[in-house]
Order: structure tokens, then C-alpha cells, then sequence
């Protein structure tokens, strides 16, 4: 019988403590609200004490971005995809050819036919930027942001929009600068 | 106000041509009307202040909107219409293993259930349809109709969820009924009527001095009472904590698991009129019906009607609290509580009511 | 009790038992395959040994040309000592006696060691496909397990670019 | 009473289902709201992970090791760098393991605020559901803050980790530490001593520690049977020997020992004992250091089979690596706690009811993507 009344106070008095609370957050809605209204506001609002800074980040996982013109086709991105998102072709000019230099002043020697980028499988691992020993393949937006502004929305109405294909050459180029069309095939 | 007022009122217009039947007739779609615009503008709110309430509650901001357009109005204000308009518009889906007409049936039924249960409310001191002198019991009889059309919804989608949810809403509704009816008998013994006016009259003027009359505040059994009848109400609308007839997370949305489109606003529309009649039963019984809080004061048929709807509203609110706060029973503890803890706990309750109005006499 | 005594005391119970033991980094054994049942009710029942609780069960396939392998990652709760087990079957008809009624979680595991290698695990009261379709044709984590074009006529979905 | 029986029915739960915690699908035989049976059926999820570590580099497989347990990554890449690094017998930098302590403890916080809100939600309580997610965001947004990632973080590398933590990291965490621990009384507040919510768990789903032993069962869910077994501190590894704190075990304050009420309360507390651990290692760490001073220019581990196991939320996280020599794992095999604590639901979840089943389903803290991997 003790124990009857007992659960009944128990349920009770437990009861109204949870009460409290959600009134507590019903009164404090104004301080307390972290609903972020999506095409108002953006993610990264350090005002809102919501997100950070951008300047404060390490690094950021967005689209991938390759500067095509520092490229050297060293394969390197190519092998530490574990997707095999990234795929890449190059010719082999000639050793007396200039095909120009990268900013880092590497001389270039291969001549990228093709840098496809299927965004559909990419994992977002980071893992191909860090071989790169030019610099030019990362991630938009955040540290990078000097080098290329962040893709916010980054949706396509098509998934075939999003195989990025960053080589500029064009084939007639290919056929001039080499004088064949031997095609060494990279990737994996 | 009440309907035959209105007879009166149409036979003696212009319309009175069409003879006492005619009359009668254009009355009764008059009056409908008018209470499916108050139960759908009453779900509309509630819904919106619903989300509202819920959103506070978790730190979010519910519904929102900032301007025309695609936007719900301004602080999402227009959201449940546009709900509504896509209900509306939405695609009628029937399992084609469903029981047709039986599947068809059944939130007209829910909703029937909810509806004629307004007929004997009391808005205010002249505004009631149909004021006899069963009113109370006439309420707790057609609200139960409703649980018919949860098991035959229940049963005709053919769906074991569905099935599971009707089996348990019967069960629930059944048993919840017995303390909310005894709960009342005790004020009913106090006041010796079942007229809805009659209980809401013998609660006008003070008690204790400062308090007014309300049944509430008279005296700790009908105190006891109200509370009873309280919980047991929100366990008939099936509303969390006893929400296990719909149990999101075990019975995917239980009876009405296989309804959409306007078919399943039927069902949210009972739910939230199913709410309104509880509250309004409750407001009526124990919080003095229309009487103002303050006896003597703003009284009048205005002001009556503002009282009577803002007790509703306010417990409709407590309803939403409750319901953004708790987990759900499982249903044999659902059980437990209703034969174990408010059954005895309003047997006691009628049993004091009765010793205190002996003593009182 | 460390490695040796563990040994030792196999040794006593089951003479020319083990086949090797061995530091792999780590210390195993390697065991007969028609002793297994025995030495598992063993290990799990003696009160110095104690192997309560059974960890992992591997298979391995050592290519085409070699054996299956199972090892169990035997540990007790009690005494805090590990044991790898290792059991080397017949690449074309790989059965070996089920542990599933000592340790419990074997049943799992040993579901799973048969869904990806065909191993069967005789004894084992409910031995189905787990992970996979239970129309699933093949072994798929033997080393010549060629990945089927289709599968109930959907095609096996191929690199895109 | 034995005859009156109904025909029994089989009820699918899932695949698709509010309360199974991603694809997972329940056959429950049920004789009115009782359950006779119950056969979980898995796979749904499946990815083929060992199959396809075996044709990736030890390097690569890290983002797939995150999505097996996506809910505890850090903690996962952590149990695996460790196996490799033990393979490869290489010693990582002082702050490298403070950092990774640090960052397992915060994704433990984020996986067990998960895990209880699940549960409460299967319970049927929203609103602290929303209360915990909300205070994960915070530890996401640290994690984001830190690897650009909200969920896979590929931020524990072998011999290293992939960034140094970013300027204003510490403080950031002191202060969402400040901020969380109220919130534990909140939580318990609104649900925890919830009476209703204790009616819905205590003494439900009781599962014997020598029956969770002997299935397998590890991680808090063998802590709430009552057995004070933590790997952090019964095979210490990493740093966590430097760290005082306190292992939370099941006490049956609600129920008997073992039952939901117990396994949802270990986890509750042990968010206490985190934040005592990234306190300690948060004063600790030393201030510089190269995080990638000992990352190996090509893992090459030799030839050897190793079994390496560590605690994450959901328990001992297992892998068996075995070794030819080349860069690519010959076999590695996941050993993960969920597979076991979910096959042992059929073992305590007989003759309760329905709603009972998925609440202990819920207090069990399955992630199917580490069951099905």
C-alpha cells in the first residue's frame, strides 16, 4: 500500500520536474534557439555563435577543385583516391617542347589530356590533397577560400553536372605539341 | 441560441415559406456549418500553435516565414493552411488489399463522433445548440462513438500496424472512459442535473473568499476530480503520454498508418475537435463553463464566450505541454493506471463528494 | 597465465595436439581440425584457463592454391589471457565442428565466416547467410571470387567515367 | 491461463521502421502484444568493407573504417591506427595521443548524447531527443573546426593524425565542456528520472552478465549488466593510464541489474567521466609538437597477423589484420561490438511485449552500419 502511494507521489512530483523544464526552454526560446533558417542565414555566422570563423579553420571538405594550369600529372591525388573518383590522362611531350611551368616554377613535361573528377563517388576523404606536390588540387571554400570561393549550395539539377572535367586542352593542341597521338593512359 | 431559436429565427425571415420542416432542416445545416468552421478553424490554430509550442519547447523555432511568396506568411503564420491546401490536393490512396467501403468509412465515423459531441456545449449563457437536460451524458456517449471508426480504420486497411493500433485504442479508450464518467458523477452529484447550463450556473459566485465558485476550487474531491478526468481525457484523444493507439516509434503511425491525403486529415481533424470537446467538458464541469474568473466582472454573452474559449484554449495548451514533454506508457501500464490508480482514486473521490455535500446539507 | 603455461597445460590434457605454436607477432596455436570440439569445450569449461569469452572468428583465404584458414581470438575475462586458435581446412570441402553452443556470440560469427567463405561449421543449429542474400551465389571474400555481372538481372553497377 | 491462447502473427519490423536504427529488420512472432521470437535480419547495409580493404592501401581504408561506425568515427579510426600502428611497432608523438584521446572522448560524448536520444525517442520523448542532438551539434561543430568534417572525419591517420588542432580549439572546448555539464542534469531532469520513462525501462530486457559475457556483449551495455570492464582501463592502451576516472557500472538503482534502465544509465554517466577525461587531457597536452612527425611515407607493415581491440561506444572494437608484407591488408577483418550486442537480442527479448522489444533494441545502441559493414 506504502509503496501504491508511494509510485503515485513518485509519478507526481517526476513529472512536474519535466514540466519545468520544457516550460523553462518554452520562456527562453530567445536565447536558447539554434535553428538556423537555411536561405536567411549561412552556415558559418560566427555572430550567431553558430559555426566558426572561416579564417579559424584547418581545412574544409567541399567540392574538389584542381588548378589545371599547375597540374604536372604526377598521378599522386590519382592513387590516394580510395574511390578512384579522379581520373587522369596525360601525353608525354616532347623533351624540347615548352608546354610553360607551374607556379611553383616546376617545369611541366606532361600535358593533361584529361582530369575528370566524378563528385558523385568522392568520399570527402581530404586524402588526394596532401600528396600533391603543386598545391593544385583542394578543397574550395575555407582555408582555401584566396583561391577559389566556396561552393555553398554545390546542387546540380543533373548528376552528370557533377563530373567536374578540369583539362583545357584541346586535342588539336595535343596533335601539335607532340606530333603523334601516342596517349600514355594514367590512373589507376 | 440554441437550435430552436433558430428554427424560429428562419421560419420567421423571409425563408418561412419554406414551412416548419423546411426550417428545420436549413437550421440544422446552418448550425453544422457553423461548427465545422469552429472545429476547422480550431485545428488550423492548434496545429499551428501546436508546432509552435513543440518548437519553444526544443529550442527550435517552428514553422517560419519571412515574407510572400512561397513563404507560409509572415512567422509562418499561414503553414497549417498551406498543410491543408496540400492535403486537399494531395493523391487518395486505397490499399488495394483495404476493405473499400469500410476504409472509406471510418474517418467519416472518427470525425462524426467529434462532431455532434459540440451540439450540447455551452459556449456562453445563450449560446448552446441543443441544451437538454442529458447534456453531460449525451457528450460522454457520442465521443465514444468515435473508437468505431479507429477499429474499423483499423481493421479495413489490412495492415498488422493498423490492426495493432485499433486493437489498443479500443482497449484504451474503453477502459478510460470509466474514471473520466465517475470523475464527473461526483460533480454531477453536487449539482443534481446533467443540463450543461444547469452545472455551469450552480458554479457562479466565490468560494473561499477570493476564489470563484468553480467546481476546481469548491472543494478538494471535485479538486481531485477534475484532475481525473483530466488525464483520463488526454488518454481519449489518444494524445502522448498515452498516445500507444499511434505509437510512432513502435506501430509506424498505427490505425491511420495507411491514410492519406484528406482521409488522414479527417482523422487529425477528430483528434484536435476531440481535444476542443475534452477541454470543453472539462472547462464546462470544473472551471465554471463561460463565468468569468473574476465573479461579477466582464461577464455578458461576449464576454461569456471569450471565457468559455479561453479555458478551453488554455487547457488545450496544458495538453500540448504535456504531450512535448513525456514519454509514452507502454500498454499494460496504460491499463494499470486506469484500473489501478484512477478508478479507485475516483470511486474515493465520489464516494468523498457524496459524504461532502451530506455534510454541507 | 602466460603463453607457456597455457600451452603446458594444453600439452598435458591433449597430447600431440598442437600442430605449431608460434609468435605471429602474438602466440598461436595451430590445431588439428578434428580436435577443435574437445579443445573448446576445454578451454571454455577449465578453471585455470577460463576462456570465457570468445572475441573474433577469422577466415582467411591464403589464395587459390592453399588452405582456409579459421582463427578464433579466444580471451578470459577471469584470468586476462589471451589465445589464438588457428585451424587449417581443405580448400574444397572446408568443414570443422561448431563452437556455437559453448560461446553464444559464435553464432554469428561463424555465420558470417560461412556467408563469406563457404565454411562450413558442422553442429551449427541455424546456418544461414547472414550478411548476403540467401540466394547469393559464391564465396565473395575467397581470393577467386569473381563478382558476378548480375544479380536477379540487375546489373553490377561499373565505374562511371 | 496456459490455453488461452491466439494464433500467433509475424509482425516485420523494418527494414523500413521509426525505431530500428537504420535498416534492420526484426521478425517478431507475436501472440497479441507479447512477443514469442524474435530473428533479427541484417545486411541490408552491407558495403562489402573487408572485401574491399583488401584491394586499398592501409591508408585508404581509414574513410571506409569511418563508415562503419558513423556515429563514433573518431573512435574507430582510433581502434584501427592502433592495430596498424602495432603492426608496424611505431610510436606516435606525446600530443598526437593527447589529441586523439581528446577527440575520442568528445565523439564518445556525440555518440552516447546519440544513442540516448534514439532511445528516449523509442520510448516515445521527443523533446530530449532534440535537447541531445542539439548539444552534439556543438561537439560536431568542434569536430568540424578541427577536420573540415561533420560526420567521417579521416582525421586519425597511422602515426599521426591529419592536422594539428586548429587556433582557439582548447578554449572552445573548455568552454562547450563548461556549457555540457549542466546539460547532464537536464537530461536527467526531463528523462532519466522520468517516472514514466523508468515504468518504460527498469526491469525490462534484463540481461545476466554471464549471458552478455558469453554472447559476447562489451562496451556499456556489458558495464550496465554490472561487470566493471573497460577496456581504457583493464588493458590500458593509448594514454589512457594518465587519466583518473571512473568506470560507471550498472547498479539496478531503478530495476535489477542489467535491464534497460541500467544500460541507458552507464552511458549517462560515462558522458560524465569524458568530461572529466578531456579536462585532464586538455591540461595535459603538451602545446607544439609535430602531429605528423611519425606518419610513415608508405606503410609497408610486415609479415604477421595481429588482433588489436579497443573501446568504442558500443563496445570492443576488434580488428584482425593479417600481413603479407605488401601495402595492401591480405585480410582484415572488423570485429564490431553492435554485431554482438545485437545477437543478443533475441536471447532477452522473449515474452516482453512489443514496445518493449525496440526499447531494449534501443538501449542496446546498435549502428547497423558497423553491423552490416
Amino acid at each position: 500500500m506504502k509503496r501504491y502511494f508511494y509510485n503515485i507521489w513518485e509519478t507526481i512530483t517526476t513529472l512536474m520536474i519535466g514540466l519545468g523544464v520544457t516550460f523553462g526552454h518554452l520562456l527562453r526560446i530567445r536565447k536558447g534557439n539554434v535553428t538556423l533558417q537555411y536561405p536567411e542565414e549561412r552556415w558559418p555566422q560566427p555572430q550567431r555563435e553558430i559555426g566558426f570563423n572561416l579564417d579559424r579553420y584547418n581545412v574544409i571538405r567541399s567540392r574538389l577543385h584542381v588548378d589545371i594550369d599547375d597540374c604536372i600529372g604526377c598521378l599522386q591525388c590519382s592513387r590516394a583516391c580510395p574511390v578512384d573518383c579522379i581520373k587522369i590522362e596525360f601525353v608525354k611531350v616532347d623533351k624540347g617542347l615548352d608546354i610553360g611551368t607551374t607556379s611553383n616554377d616546376t617545369k611541366k613535361r606532361l600535358l593533361v589530356t584529361r582530369f575528370d573528377i566524378d563528385m558523385t563517388e568522392c568520399c570527402f576523404c581530404n586524402l588526394c590533397t596532401y600528396p600533391c606536390p603543386e598545391d593544385c588540387i583542394y578543397m574550395t571554400g575555407g582555408p582555401n577560400s584566396r583561391k577559389h570561393p566556396i561552393d555553398y549550395e554545390y546542387s546540380t539539377y543533373d548528376r552528370s553536372d557533377l563530373i567536374f572535367r578540369f583539362s583545357n586542352v584541346d586535342p588539336d593542341q595535343v596533335a601539335r605539341l607532340t606530333g603523334q597521338n601516342e596517349l600514355k593512359v594514367g590512373g589507376k | 441560441m440554441t437550435i430552436t431559436w433558430l428554427i424560429e429565427w428562419v421560419n420567421d425571415s423571409w425563408l418561412g415559406f419554406l414551412g416548419l420542416p423546411g426550417a428545420f432542416i436549413l437550421a440544422v445545416i446552418i448550425a453544422g456549418l457553423a461548427i465545422f468552421g469552429l472545429v476547422a478553424v480550431h485545428a488550423i490554430v492548434a496545429v499551428y500553435v501546436e508546432r509552435k509550442v513543440a518548437a519553444f519547447m526544443q529550442d527550435r523555432i517552428g514553422p517560419m516565414g519571412q515574407g510572400p511568396g512561397l513563404h507560409a506568411g509572415k512567422w509562418g503564420l499561414l503553414q497549417t493552411v498551406a498543410d491543408a491546401l496540400k492535403l486537399l490536393v494531395k493523391e487518395d490512396i486505397i490499399p488495394a488489399a483495404a476493405d473499400r467501403k469500410l476504409f472509406v468509412l471510418a474517418p467519416f465515423i472518427l470525425f462524426l463522433g467529434a462532431f455532434i459531441a459540440f451540439v450540447a456545449l455551452p459556449f456562453s449563457e445563450s449560446l448552446v445548440l441543443a441544451d437538454f437536460n442529458v447534456g453531460l451524458f449525451y457528450i460522454l456517449a457520442v465521443s465514444s462513438f468515435g473508437v468505431i471508426g479507429l477499429i474499423l480504420a483499423g481493421w479495413a486497411s489490412n495492415n498488422k500496424w493498423s490492426l495493432y493500433g485499433a486493437m489498443r485504442s479500443a482497449a484504451q479508450i474503453i477502459s478510460y472512459e470509466i474514471p473520466a464518467a465517475i470523475s464527473l458523477i461526483a460533480v454531477i452529484l453536487l449539482v443534481g442535473s446533467l443540463n450543461m447550463q444547469a452545472i455551469t450556473s450552480a458554479q457562479s459566485g466565490t468560494v473561499w473568499g477570493i476564489l470563484p465558485n468553480w467546481f476546481v476550487f469548491q472543494n478538494p474531491f471535485t479538486f481531485m476530480a477534475f484532475f481525473i478526468y483530466f488525464i483520463a481525457g488526454i488518454a481519449e484523444t489518444n494524445r502522448t503520454p498515452f498516445d500507444i493507439p499511434e505509437a510512432e516509434s513502435e506501430l509506424v503511425a498505427g490505425f491511420h498508418t495507411e491514410y492519406s491525403g484528406m482521409r488522414w486529415a479527417f482523422f487529425f481533424l477528430s483528434e484536435y475537435a476531440n481535444m476542443f470537446i475534452v477541454c470543453g467538458v472539462a472547462v464546462v464541469v470544473f472551471l465554471g463553463g463561460w463565468q468569468s474568473p473574476i465573479p461579477g466582472l466582464m461577464t455578458g454573452r461576449i464576454w461569456g464566450l471569450f471565457w468559455f474559449m479561453g479555458k478551453v484554449v488554455f487547457l488545450v495548451l496544458i495538453m500540448m505541454w504535456i504531450r512535448w514533454t513525456f514519454p509514452r506508457l507502454r500498454v499494460d501500464q496504460l491499463m494499470n493506471v486506469s484500473w489501478k490508480v484512477l478508478l479507485p482514486l475516483a470511486f474515493f473521490n465520489l464516494f468523498g463528494a457524496g459524504i461532502w455535500s451530506l455534510w454541507l446539507d | 597465465m602466460i603463453f607457456e603455461d597455457i600451452k603446458k597445460s594444453l600439452d598435458q590434457q591433449f597430447p600431440d595436439l598442437v600442430l605449431v605454436a608460434g609468435e605471429d607477432p602474438f602466440h598461436f596455436i595451430t590445431i588439428a581440425l578434428n580436435k577443435w570440439s574437445r579443445l573448446a569445450r576445454f578451454l571454455h569449461n577449465n578453471k585455470d584457463l577460463k576462456f570465457d569469452s570468445l572475441h573474433c572468428i577469422t577466415g582467411i583465404d591464403n589464395g587459390p592454391e592453399n588452405c582456409l584458414e579459421v582463427r578464433y581470438n579466444l580471451f578470459s575475462m577471469t584470468h586476462r589471457h589471451w589465445l589464438e586458435v588457428r585451424i587449417e581446412l581443405d580448400r574444397t570441402d572446408p568443414r570443422l565442428p561448431s563452437v556455437e553452443q559453448i560461446w553464444r556470440t559464435a553464432d554469428w560469427l561463424e555465420r558470417e565466416t560461412y556467408d563469406m567463405y563457404g565454411i562450413i561449421f558442422e553442429g551449427h543449429r541455424d546456418l544461414r547467410r547472414i550478411l548476403l542474400e540467401d540466394d547469393w551465389e559464391g564465396w565473395p571474400l575467397r581470393k577467386d571470387y569473381i563478382t558476378p555481372e548480375f544479380y536477379r538481372e540487375m546489373p553490377v553497377p561499373k565505374d562511371k567515367i | 491461463m496456459g490455453v488461452n491462447k491466439t494464433e500467433e502473427m509475424v509482425l516485420n519490423i523494418g527494414p523500413q521502421h521509426p525505431s530500428t536504427h537504420g535498416v534492420l529488420r526484426l521478425k517478431v512472432q507475436t501472440d497479441g502484444e507479447i512477443v514469442t521470437s524474435v530473428t533479427p535480419v541484417i545486411g541490408y547495409l552491407h558495403r562489402c568493407f573487408e572485401k574491399h580493404c583488401e584491394n586499398i592501401t592501409y591508408q585508404q581504408v581509414i574513410p571506409f573504417v569511418d563508415r562503419c561506425d558513423y556515429i563514433a568515427s573518431m573512435n574507430n579510426d582510433f581502434g584501427y591506427v592502433l592495430a596498424v600502428e602495432k603492426l608496424l611497432g611505431i610510436e606516435v608523438p606525446e600530443k598526437v595521443e593527447y589529441i586523439r584521446v581528446i577527440m575520442a572522448e568528445m565523439n564518445r560524448i556525440a555518440s552516447h548524447l546519440l544513442a540516448l536520444g534514439t532511445f528516449g525517442l523509442d520510448v516515445g520523448a521527443f523533446t530530449p531527443f532534440l535537447y541531445m542532438f542539439r548539444d552534439r551539434e556543438r561537439i560536431l561543430d568542434l569536430f568540424e573546426l578541427t577536420c573540415g568534417a561533420r560526420l567521417l572525419y579521416n582525421y586519425m591517420w597511422v602515426g599521426g593524425l591529419s592536422h594539428d588542432i586548429p587556433v582557439g580549439f582548447v578554449e572552445k572546448t573548455y568552454e562547450f565542456l563548461d556549457y555540457f555539464e549542466p546539460q547532464i542534469d537536464e537530461y536527467n531532469n526531463i528523462l532519466t528520472f522520468n517516472k514514466i520513462f523508468i515504468e518504460r525501462t527498469a526491469d525490462v530486457g534484463i540481461l545476466p552478465v554471464d549471458v552478455a559475457i558469453n554472447f559476447g556483449v562489451t562496451g556499456p551495455n556489458l558495464r550496465g549488466s554490472g561487470l566493471r570492464w573497460d577496456l581504457r582501463k583493464d588493458e590500458t592502451y593509448s594514454i589512457y593510464d594518465r587519466f583518473d576516472f571512473n568506470v560507471p557500472v550498472g547498479q539496478g538503482i531503478k530495476g535489477s541489474v542489467g535491464d534497460s534502465w541500467d544500460r541507458y544509465w552507464v552511458r549517462v554517466e560515462e558522458m560524465r567521466e569524458c568530461v572529466k577525461i578531456i579536462r585532464q587531457a586538455l591540461d595535459m597536452m603538451p602545446r607544439d609538437g609535430d602531429v605528423k612527425a611519425a606518419v610513415p611515407k608508405r606503410i609497408r607493415p610486415p609479415q604477421g597477423a595481429i588482433y588489436s581491440r579497443s573501446e568504442t561506444p558500443r563496445g570492443e572494437l576488434g580488428f584482425y589484420i593479417l600481413s603479407d608484407g605488401k601495402p595492401k591488408p591480405f585480410r582484415l577483418k572488423m570485429r564490431s561490438p553492435a554485431f554482438t550486442a545485437l545477437s543478443v537480442l533475441s536471447e532477452i527479448s522473449q515474452g516482453w511485449m512489443i514496445s518493449d522489444v525496440l526499447a531494449i533494441l534501443g538501449s542496446l545502441d546498435i549502428v547497423l552500419g558497423e553491423i552490416d559493414r
